[in-house]
């Protein structure tokens, strides 16, 4: 990341390569020297994360989740990786797909699910459903479904950490799709021209709703926006947790250190339609044959692999984190239908902040 | 026939598009619709996809691609699957296309038409139910169509594509399961269209536009039962407004009930009754003009505050009781 | 001492940035400000370019920049030269500022202020030219602010700034030259604030707001002359909209003629009509209600015609006699 | 333009380097081989470009003018360049700063200064002023003072000329400040993938009103954009007249055989203020040093001085130009002033097609 980005080879701009090929990086993954401890809270949160996505998608096949619900399965690698990075006083902002990005953090389960049922005890209170999730004592301070709203309020939230000085940083996690949006180059621009501590994560999974992205921009790979913005950029496999984070950590070095912004794409694959708990194989260009090949690349299980081959992890605890992020996960539904509804006053309580 | 309003779309989009080889579609979801309902359904198979063209997350310069399309001989239709999408793309839709002839002297015909989509409720929320046709219908320049039925669905959007002026031409996604007869297209001059009286009745005056006027039409069934005759005006067409046929209707009825899925304030229903009293005099009022919008607040998403979010026909029904003075039983 | 609307605005600036270092202003021009006139001179010297700043040609990005600061702690102004520019960031301050408190559960606090400047005439044009508070008074979470004075110029920018919620506060440069005695700056709750009577009399009310409002007083002190007491209502806050003050003035007057600087259908001066005849019962109205508002038509740029397009003094004064009823003479 | 774009030096992509150096390419320029009858004719269309603005210019300062100019003086060639490559059925797009793409292409001098004159014998009839011109005839669609609003417009007319298939294509000029609009980029993707023939000429004159482009972008040079989005790009000299003939016949050839959309950069300096006749000396970063040094690359006098020494063109001829530049100019100027306003009725008339 130290590299100026002109050192770079012209083609690494635009091609995706290996990345974006299905069958690829399906091994078990090479761990890191050292200490492992890390990873395996690592793992336990990526589980935590694939377990309350499934029961999610249960609920809302079931009818018993009615507020559209856009589920991260098969991306739960690069919010896990970013929040090892987080810490107190920097803000981060997410978009539609973003329980992953909440449940990562260290938001509450119970949160998660109320707010998806539209209880009063949710994440936003009840009032924003999946799509706008809140845990300001996380640091998530936003997740809101307008393709690409939420980057230019990142880069603000960038340049109140400079005006801080205090070294903290502001996080946007956007999509592929989301670069399509003029607010995306606009809010790259301002942040380099003002040098602000802000850390663009774009978790590419190829796909703007049923759209390939061959069919909407005219290469695979969307560093190309951070070189022509000059903006340092590092591209890795985000279904690898290992290496997102060791990309993740020196991103954030530099950002801390007042070097200005950082762009990370993260290469990924949702398992799940657009919306929804289908699989949507009937989707876009060759998703059939690609989704298949793509769980090959699952995050999860190619973590747990390496740490079992290490002998860091046994099956046994490996059952158990299963396990232990299911109940968790039923105790938190079950909790959360028994919650309240908002009060009706809410509806217009929470327009104007409220005389004394 | 019967035909639904989403399949009428789809219907008028089959006329445009076999008749008029200068017209095409542009937008989000084009090659897999769900955005759209059954609205524009396999378009794509039966058009090709050059003529039904998907995009990029670029509402901004897709609009005004659609904008200079229409300058070079073509008649696009621009569709964004929600309102509130379209609003990055104000700039193009309010400051260039509806200013563009004017700003040339009358020189330039202007013939796109912009389709949007509002569609309320499922939990949503805030930012995935704005309607907003008030903004619209606010700019000289800009025609501002919204149908009620399925006849008008597609007939209004034949008669949006035709005109040479910039339209927007807005559907609601709750009426797509709304069926009724329908004849064969027909082609229709949108100067020549505007608000219409769709049930006559001499107690009192109630108007909606798009699904409100849906709403209008079944309260006044509930309304007739409970012996109050009234005429239910659809407005159709926001942009130009004209207030002739309401202010006619409320001379006879002396009373006004306006129904709006927007904001109140600056909002359609507040037009409605400002266009009545600037033409009929006070004392042909037997009293207050009403006006049902929705509350001060954005969408909420939680389904109980959602139920109570948006009009229904039987707050139509008891507030215009109670506007005509008749006691409803407590039953 | 007499100090200008223009120069008003720059002392509120001051105050804030003297006394509060959270409070910082950012958009384009502000290292050369002649977009503003002369209501932001120096300030980036007084307070260096970290607090005052100039940006890219990017309204969205720049727009959403505001609020992400304002969500984190910090209490930005964010300039906008032009309403018509400002349109290209109705996503951040519709979709996202207005509504963010309330998506949220009202969690947060959104003190983003966002100015923007009507600036109308000088053959600019179409372009150039646009009001819209209409639009803005739509939208529920979203304060509007329309200054017709020197004082209101500089403490209601006070009052937006130190305001917990979403401000949009619209100046019009067609004041700045307006020169008033002010005393000391003070910091007053928005929450607080609303429509004012700014001259008091019995035969008709006439309301406005921003320049309007201006015109509106000058129109006093003609009718005056000619023997009619009119009393003047300047809006100030046009959302939320508290009609009671109007309504008031109307039932002793009975006469209401209102004036906006914007277009007419879904426009601010349908919905002060409106919000009198819901409140007001028809008897007590002695001639309908009427509005002069912008003609049906984009800003023209050739001299003659924008001369006519813009309402003026004796154009109020006309419809206002013939309203009431009193003959002008020939002469 | 043939070369692919990522065969560039990375380096190229972002530094200006000489070109941005106002005390380089004050010489004469370098004449093509061959019959140099077009050079004439652009040398005098040059001229009368500077003439109009130059009459314009004192008649604002008059305040004989009321609408807002625009200038482009010191910014002739682009324009030139361009239209010699414009044929009938093409259509052109501009932005505030249009006076000179409305004469290059044979705009009648009578209809823009009766249209700053707001005049109904003016480009628009009288209802646009400087900044909204239309010339249909000469291929000229419409010009607008919203920054990069006719960039997608542009990208509309080349879907028109792609569906139309009878080689024609779009041209949509902007300043380096569009660049900074989010619209910009949104155009260029959508015109990539679509391999629309758009000609996107960006003139770079440094600065966006007050700004110069080091205070408002990481880099000077905006082809790394066009890089991004993947559209074969050119940069050259703006104020060399040849360079930049050159470069648009290869990008238009390239366009109008199907091969997509070309971006041309055209560095310039614009010689008078933002808005109005003075100079502005006074107005961002080195201006008032660069000003006087970036007379020197005169793009008319450049070619001037070469077709004198070329003998091509005599001292008499160059005389003669300018004198008859100059009253044609007061010519029209006279006659606009005799012309009428548009009648009342314009105001409402011109807003929707009228019914027969
Ligand atoms: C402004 C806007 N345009 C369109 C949409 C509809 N939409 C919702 S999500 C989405 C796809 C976004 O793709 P990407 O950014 O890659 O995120 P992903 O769904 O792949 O996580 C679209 C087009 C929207 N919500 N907002
Ligand atoms: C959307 C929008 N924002 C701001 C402005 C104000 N403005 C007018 S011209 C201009 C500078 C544009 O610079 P550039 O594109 O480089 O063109 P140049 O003036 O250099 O020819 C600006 C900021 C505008 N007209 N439109
Ligand atoms: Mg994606
Ligand atoms: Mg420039």
């Amino acid at each position: 990341m130290g590299v100026r980005p002109d050192v770079r080879r012209p083609t690494e701009l635009t091609q995706l390569g290996d990345l974006a090929d299905a069958t690829q990086f399906h091994d078990a993954l090479t761990l890191p020297p050292g200490d492992n401890g890390w990873l395996l809270d690592a793992l336990r949160r990526m589980i935590l994360i694939r377990a309350a996505e499934e029961l999610i998608g249960d609920m809302v096949a079931e009818g018993k989740i009615r507020c559209p619900c856009h589920l991260a399965i098969g991306q739960e690698a690069p919010a896990v990786a970013v929040a090892r990075e987080i810490r107190r006083g920097d803000r981060l902002f997410g978009a539609h797909r973003s329980h992953a990005h909440y449940l990562a953090l260290g938001g509450s389960l119970r949160g998660l699910m109320a707010e998806v049922l539209g209880k009063a005890t949710g994440a936003s209170r009840g009032m924003g459903g999946s799509m706008h999730l809140l845990d300001l004592e996380h640091g998530l301070y936003g997740t809101v479904p307008i393709v690409g709203a939420t980057i230019p309020i990142a880069v603000g939230a960038g340049l109140a950490a400079k005006m801080d000085g205090a070294g903290g940083m502001a996080v946007s996690y956007f999509g592929d799709g989301a670069t399509e949006e003029g607010v995306f180059h606009e809010s790259l621009n301002l942040a380099a021209i003002l040098r602000l501590p802000v850390f663009f994560v774009c978790e590419n999974n190829l796909f703007s709703s049923h759209l390939h992205i061959q069919l909407r921009q005219p290469a695979d790979s969307v560093v190309r926006y951070a070189e022509a913005h000059r903006i340092p950029w590092e591209r890795v496999d985000g279904n690898d947790v290992v290496a997102t984070a060791r990309a993740v950590e020196t991103a954030v070095m530099a950002i801390r250190s007042g070097q200005g912004p950082r762009f990370l794409e993260a290469v990924t694959y949702r398992w799940r339609g657009h919306v929804g708990p289908r699989e949507d194989d009937d989707v876009g260009v060759k998703r059939k044959e690609d989704l298949a090949k793509w769980k090959g690349r699952d995050p999860i299980r190619r973590l747990a692999d390496a740490l079992l081959d290490a002998g860091a992890l046994s099956e046994a605890e490996l059952e158990a984190s299963w396990a232990q992020a299911r109940g968790a996960v039923e105790k938190a539904w079950e909790g959360a239908l028994e919650d309240p509804f908002p009060p009706a006053e809410d509806l217009l309580n929470c327009v104007y902040v409220r005389g004394q | 026939m019967t035909v639904g309003y989403g399949a009428a779309i789809r219907d008028g989009f089959e006329h445009l598009m076999v008749k008029y080889p200068k017209v095409f579609t542009i937008g989000q979801g084009l090659w897999s619709p769900w955005y759209v309902g059954n609205s524009m359904t396999d378009l794509d198979r039966q058009f090709g996809r050059e003529r039904v063209i998907d995009t990029p997350v670029s509402e901004l310069a897709c609009t005004g691609a659609a904008l200079g399309a229409a300058l070079s001989g073509y008649r696009p239709i621009m569709i964004h699957p929600r309102v509130d999408f379209m609003l990055l793309a104000v700039d193009q839709l309010v400051t260039q296309a509806a200013k563009w002839r004017f700003m040339f002297g009358g020189q330039v015909a202007v013939p796109v038409t912009v389709r949007a989509i509002i569609n309320r409720g499922g939990e949503q929320g805030a930012q995935h139910s704005q309607a907003l046709h008030a903004w619209f219908a606010h700019i000289p320049g800009l025609r501002v169509v919204m149908p009620a039925t399925a006849a008008d669905a597609r007939d209004l959007l034949i008669a949006s594509v035709l005109c040479d002026d910039p339209v927007l031409y807005l559907d609601d996604r709750w009426l797509y399961g709304v069926e009724e007869e329908l004849g064969p297209p027909v082609e229709l001059d949108l100067r020549q269209l505007g608000p219409r009286v769709v049930r006559a009745g001499d107690r009192i005056t109630l108007v909606g536009a798009g699904y409100t006027a849906y709403l209008c039409r079944q309260a006044a069934d509930q309304l007739h039962a409970a012996g109050v005759e009234s005429e239910v005006v659809d407005l159709r067409v926001l942009n130009p407004l004209d207030h002739r046929v309401v202010a006619e209707s409320v001379r006879k009825t002396g009373h006004l009930l306006v129904v709006d899925g927007d904001w109140s304030t600056c909002g359609l229903a507040g037009e409605v009754i400002a266009g009545v009293v600037e033409r009929v005099e006070p004392v042909a009022l037997r009293a207050r003009p009403v006006r049902i919008t929705l509350p001060d607040a954005p969408a909420p998403t939680s389904g109980p505050l959602e139920r109570m979010y948006y009009p229904t026909v039987d707050a139509l029904v008891h507030r215009a009781l109670r506007l005509v003075g008749v006691q409803e039983d407590a039953g």
